[in-house]
């Protein structure tokens, strides 16, 4: 026994690597539907959004890369889709360099394939992808037009409908920033002190801690935590929106509650993994203790 | 259902070689390890060609230069750069290091004490008085603060009320640690799961016809 | 479409004070009354960089409940009215940031009942208009909504360059132990005996990130005694800049040593600008060349983990540093010393002993102290129910 | 010529003054330290002052602090440059003297031209670098969606392996400050995802019981997240702050010179 815990204590991390490997692998194949609980930075973003009127206008901003996709494409998605529900017209752009807009052309596609009525122009606009983040957010704040000089397509911004009455950020209602790195945070600590708009940002897991300080100092009005965040979001956007369950019951597609699947299948993993390693660290540390004594 | 176009196999191929090196070091990961560098760096080359120089420097000297003739300089401070490969005259690349650093550690500083120390101090300016479980969390989150910043003191000798401060500042900082890090596994699982249904949905089912 | 509008709104105008002159019962009631706004004025707006002037007004009692306030402006002497903005009650101010530096506009402003027959009985009826003064924008010198910050930032100089005076003046500096920077010439002696390298990634951000220009001054401290004790340096680079820094500083750490011929300039390379790229090759090169020494001091992202990790397997000493706290967990859980925020800073400090930079970190320290004391009287007076006194800190 | 007083500021500041000093550094050596130090002292003061100061000149949309951003932007797209050169050097020495793995040297240097040209051709062709004009992807969007993007994502997905090993060898209950890391990353594992619904899976009586433990495991979560985590990062924050607000002026004022290769008295 003493030579079992011995081993686990020094294990190969490549045995680990295997396990990982395998929990995260089966459930893609035989997804299990697990149940998810909401928690506040959540709630609090849903609700924002839930309030506001028809017609105001949203900024979506696609902050993020390829990279962190799995966990931002759902935030994004699922915004869109309220924004496209509660007819709030929503203007998109993307400031992250690598991919951004790849990603932004991704999600309107889909969402255009998905509400039929939306009109381009009209109840959104996709501005694109401009270089210089902090510089743009802050050009934003005095002059949208100026920042985006044109949409995705080429079309002067001033030209586009959408856009009459919308100058700079003060006409608009809400940033929701999807981001993976620095640029959600300028949305808060440079364009919300500058022209005092509410922010939402659902950044990666990962930075996600960092941003409960600026919940608590109300610089932030809520938050979508990694894709726990995005699922959650999904959950209550199907309890309000019954009308939505088909985009989220597809089997091929990809939502941020099946990926929850493989997710609790892991921590499971990982934490026994901790149990073991601990009960083995013990009882290794108390047979050299006797050894010694 | 198609079977999947040519590079859908590449991306499968470059995917499963990265994955081997968590086994060991081998010649596939090598080798994509090394078409990785050199195809970021000419990803980087056309980015900032096509997203940086052309759109901030050459358009728009070209459509209005009158408008936007003090470009040449950013231009020649950028050349200036590459003086450091003259032996005799390497210092003036210096100029454009210490433009580039102290604007942007200028724009930090105000930064740092407008947006960070100011707003976190009148967050953690919480009142005391009743007692509820609220008042309890408010104290928790302003010993947090106080004993964290106690422990960042480095230029006092720690008397014994100081170090049991800066101790509970350590304890908070480890909870703070462990909690960011388990938060954080979601996230890493995250970009794996997005790996596997790359390999699992798009290339395998499709190649096998499912 | 819109002439006929024009014209009908025209034909109401007239029309309004003859209906409140005749007497009721020969002629269809008269319309409601539509009240005008009160105290209205239109000035520059204080503390920004011009071309904006603020509209400020009181809604006036007894406003139809579907009412608009409807903003126009002129340019005097011309008296052409365009229109400026449509706004709800309730708001009390509008900022035209249409207005151009150098023009003086005259606004008016009146109430806009619902512009639909049925909700009122008259169809876009408008109140009595209220012109104001003329007005012009400027830029202005100074934001007012900032002087919180600007307090601030002069006392954090003052504070700063007094304590850097009074350590140039001789006064000895205690500064208590940080670990980390005590283990990093024990770190490198160990590589200098078994004859392995010492790696420095002087983190993945650029020269405009402050924690990264703080790793360059570590930099310099370990390239020198690399330099001292003759062990090989390896700082593989993804930022260019950063990399164009970190050479010069290891290559004036060698001269400085007295050590030229040692230094070598692959020793400072050049790797990709991708992150994960930068760190695919990287962690590669950990594997194949085993450094005994690992330094990841500076602004690390994600990759941070990646490195670390494999840094650990292949069993090298590892001292981490960062003041962002996002990656600082991996680093605490993966490396034999981590610099955990401030440390970062204090490192260059600690490890010269030069009495400005010694100064400036006691300089902190005050500024950290007062931010204690103005925190916790702060807290006494919120709890003795005095508001507002957060607010004093809540920048804008 | 749009001769605005602070783009000719700018001008003289970060043209012609660095001009001067070139000239005068070639006969005064001191001076090839001392001018780059005092034009970054203006730099260094520009985006202070507009942050107080609103007037068009300084902070202005083509003000100098904004227009120095845009300058900047410029000069680190030039810098890319220096680092492709210092590729090119140390992969052509390899190949040369045929050090070990030097294949692997060509291979680098193909992925370089070949990506580095497609983009250089679609900057120079006015075809752009992403999807053409009838719709195909360009070749530069090609090699980005099926060669950089999924090495991308892979590396990066190794974090999940790297997590749970680390997690494993780290989280040991040491000692007191080691405990608590563990009891704290175990709590919020745990209260992220619904663990104790997918343990309960086996027996359907235990499963409400299941979902309301793991709401309040949820809400300690989040309690965690946002009072003790929220209030060291706050500390962290602050503290980091005032060190990076003191090496700033420090740098600024050019006392920390280091990054210029400059040492103490040079």
């Amino acid at each position: 026994m003493a030579g079992f815990f011995e081993r686990i204590v020094h294990l190969d991390r490549r045995w680990i690597f295997l396990l990982v490997l395998v929990s995260v692998a089966t459930p893609i194949v035989i997804p299990i539907g697990l149940p998810v609980t909401t928690t506040g930075p959540t709630r609090a973003a849903f609700e924002f959004i839930e309030a506001l009127h028809e017609g105001d206008v949203v900024l979506i901003s696609f902050d993020y890369g390829p990279s962190s996709a799995p966990e931002n494409d759902p935030m994004a998605e699922a915004v869109m889709r309220q924004c496209a529900l509660k007819k709030l017209r929503f203007v998109v752009c993307a400031l992250y360099a690598l991919g951004g807009l790849g990603l932004a052309n991704n999600v309107v596609a889909k969402i255009e394939g998905e509400f039929p009525n939306l009109r381009d122009g009209v109840d959104y606009v996709n501005l694109g992808y401009k270089d210089g983040a902090a510089a743009v957010m802050r050009h934003m704040g005095e002059d949208i037009a100026g920042a985006f000089p044109t949409d995705v397509h080429g079309k002067p911004t001033s030209e586009i409908p959408l856009m009459k009455g919308v100058h700079d950020l003060r006409q608009v209602k809400l940033v929701f920033t999807a981001a993976t790195g620095l640029i959600g945070e300028w949305w808060i600590t440079q364009v919300h002190p500058q022209v005092g708009i509410p922010v939402i940002i659902g950044p990666t897991a990962v930075s996600a801690p960092k941003y409960y300080a600026y919940l608590n100092s109300g610089q932030l009005v809520g938050m979508l935590g990694g894709m726990k965040g995005a699922a959650e979001y999904e959950s209550l956007l199907r309890a309000r929106y019954p009308e939505l369950a088909k985009f989220y019951t597809t089997t091929r597609a990809f939502t941020a509650t099946k990926g929850m699947d493989g997710q609790t299948v892991l921590h499971t993993v990982i934490l026994l993994l901790l149990l073991l390693g601990n009960v083995a660290y013990f009882r290794q540390r108390r047979a050299s203790a006797k050894a010694r004594a | 259902m198609h079977p999947p176009e040519i590079g859908v196999w590449i991306a499968a191929f470059l995917t499963i070689a990265c994955l081997t090196f968590l086994y060991k070091d081998n010649p596939f990961f090598r080798f994509a390890e090394s078409l990785f560098a050199g195809v970021s760096l000419g990803y980087y080359v056309g980015i900032v060609l096509n997203q940086t120089l052309l759109p901030n420097l050459f358009a728009p000297m070209r459509e209005n230069f009158g408008q936007n003739w003090d470009l040449v300089v950013p231009g020649l401070l950028g050349v200036l750069l590459y003086m450091r490969y003259a032996p005799k005259i390497g210092w003036v690349s210096r100029y454009a290091l210490a433009i580039y650093v102290t604007y942007y550690i200028g724009l930090d500083f105000t930064r740092r004490i407008h947006g960070e120390v100011l707003p976190q101090l009148a967050r953690a300016i919480l009142p005391l008085s009743s007692l509820d479980r609220a008042t309890f969390f408010s104290l928790v989150y302003v010993l947090g603060v106080f004993s964290v910043l106690v422990y960042f003191f480095f230029s006092k000798e720690q008397g014994p009320i100081t170090r049991r401060i800066s101790r509970l500042g350590i304890w908070f900082l480890m909870i703070s640690f462990g909690a960011a890090f388990g938060f954080t596994v979601m996230g890493r699982v995250a970009l794996l799961i997005g790996r596997l249904n790359f390999l699992i949905l798009d290339w395998i089912y499709p190649t096998l016809g499912i | 479409m819109r002439l006929a509008a024009g014209l009908s709104l025209l034909a109401l105008l007239v029309a309004a004070p003859i209906a409140v002159a005749t007497p009721t019962g020969t002629l269809p009631p008269a319309p409601p009354e539509i009240p005008a706004p009160l105290s209205f004025t239109a000035v520059d707006r204080p503390g920004d960089s011009g071309d904006a002037i603020l509209l400020t007004w009181q809604d006036p009692p007894g406003l139809p409940a579907d009412a608009m306030i409807e903003i126009r402006r002129a340019q005097p002497p011309a008296d052409e009215w365009a229109e400026v903005a449509e706004v709800k009650p309730g708001v009390g101010r509008h900022v035209d940031t249409t207005a151009r530096d150098g023009n003086v506009y005259r606004y008016e402003i009146r109430v806009r009942s619902a512009a639909t027959a049925d909700s009122s009985g008259i169809a876009g009826a408008v109140g009595p208009p209220v012109v104001s003064d003329p007005a012009a924008s400027h830029d202005n010198w100074f934001r007012f909504e900032r002087t919180n910050s600007l307090i601030a930032v002069v006392l954090f100089i003052g504070i700063i360059l007094g304590s850097i005076g009074v350590a140039r003046s001789g006064k000895n500096i205690f500064i208590r132990k940080i670990a980390g920077l005590n283990a990093l010439d024990e770190a490198i002696g160990r590589a200098t005996e078994i004859g392995k390298k010492v790696m420095y990634i002087p983190g993945s951000a650029s020269m405009d990130d402050i924690q990264s220009v703080a790793s360059i001054a570590i930099l310099g401290n370990v390239a020198r005694a690399t330099a001292r004790y003759g062990a090989d340096l390896d700082v593989p680079n993804k930022d260019p800049l950063t990399f164009a820094s970190a050479r010069e500083a290891v290559r004036a750490a060698y001269l400085a040593e007295g050590r030229p011929d040692l230094f070598r300039e692959e020793m400072v390379n050049y790797v990709t600008y991708d992150q994960f790229a930068f760190t695919a090759a990287v962690s590669a090169r950990m594997i194949r060349e085993r450094p005994a020494a690992i330094f990841l001091i500076g602004y690390f992202f994600a990759e941070s983990l990646i490195l670390a990790e494999t840094g650990q397997s292949v069993g090298a000493i590892q001292i981490a540093g960062q003041a962002d706290p996002t990656q600082l967990p991996f680093f605490v859980a993966t490396c034999d010393y981590t610099l955990i925020g401030e440390e970062l800073y204090a490192a260059s400090a600690y490890l010269t002993r030069e009495p400005v930079l010694l100064g400036s970190v006691r300089g902190q320290d005050i500024a950290k102290a007062i931010l204690i004391v103005l925190g916790i009287l702060g807290i006494v007076a919120a709890s003795f129910g005095v508001h507002g006194v957060a607010d004093l800190f809540r920048t804008q | 010529m749009n001769l605005e007083f602070g783009r000719v500021t700018l001008v003289i500041l970060f043209a012609i003054v660095p001009i001067v000093g070139f000239f005068l550094g070639l006969r005064a050596p001191a001076l090839r330290s001392r001018i780059p130090i005092f034009v970054g002292v203006f730099a260094g003061l520009i985006p202070i002052l507009s942050m107080y100061v609103p007037k068009k000149f300084i902070a202005g949309p083509t003000g100098m602090s904004p227009r120095l951003d845009q300058w900047l932007i410029i000069l680190a797209g030039f810098a890319l440059l220096l680092g492709i050169v210092n590729v090119l050097q140390n992969n052509m020495r390899k190949i040369s003297r045929r050090e070990k793995g030097w294949p692997f040297s060509v291979v680098l240097l193909i992925g370089l031209f070949v990506t580095g040209g497609f983009g250089v051709y679609g900057g120079i062709s006015g075809q752009g670098i992403g999807i053409a004009a009838d719709g195909t992807p360009t070749p530069f969007q090609y090699v980005t969606n099926w060669f950089f993007q999924p090495l991308q994502s892979t590396i990066f997905s190794l974090l999940a392996f790297f997590m749970a090993s680390a997690a494993f060898r780290a989280f040991r209950a040491r000692n007191t400050e080691a405990t608590i890391l563990l009891v704290a990353a175990a709590l919020i594992m745990m209260g992220r995802v619904p663990l104790l619904e997918l343990l309960a899976v086996p027996i359907p009586s235990l499963q409400p019981a299941a979902a309301s433990a793991s709401q309040g495991l949820g809400k300690l979560t989040e309690w965690i997240m946002k009072t003790p985590n929220g209030a060291a990062q706050a500390g962290i924050i602050i503290g980091a702050a005032l060190g990076a607000a003191s090496m700033a002026l420090r740098v600024i004022l050019g006392i920390e010179r280091g990054y210029l290769g400059l040492g103490k008295g040079e």
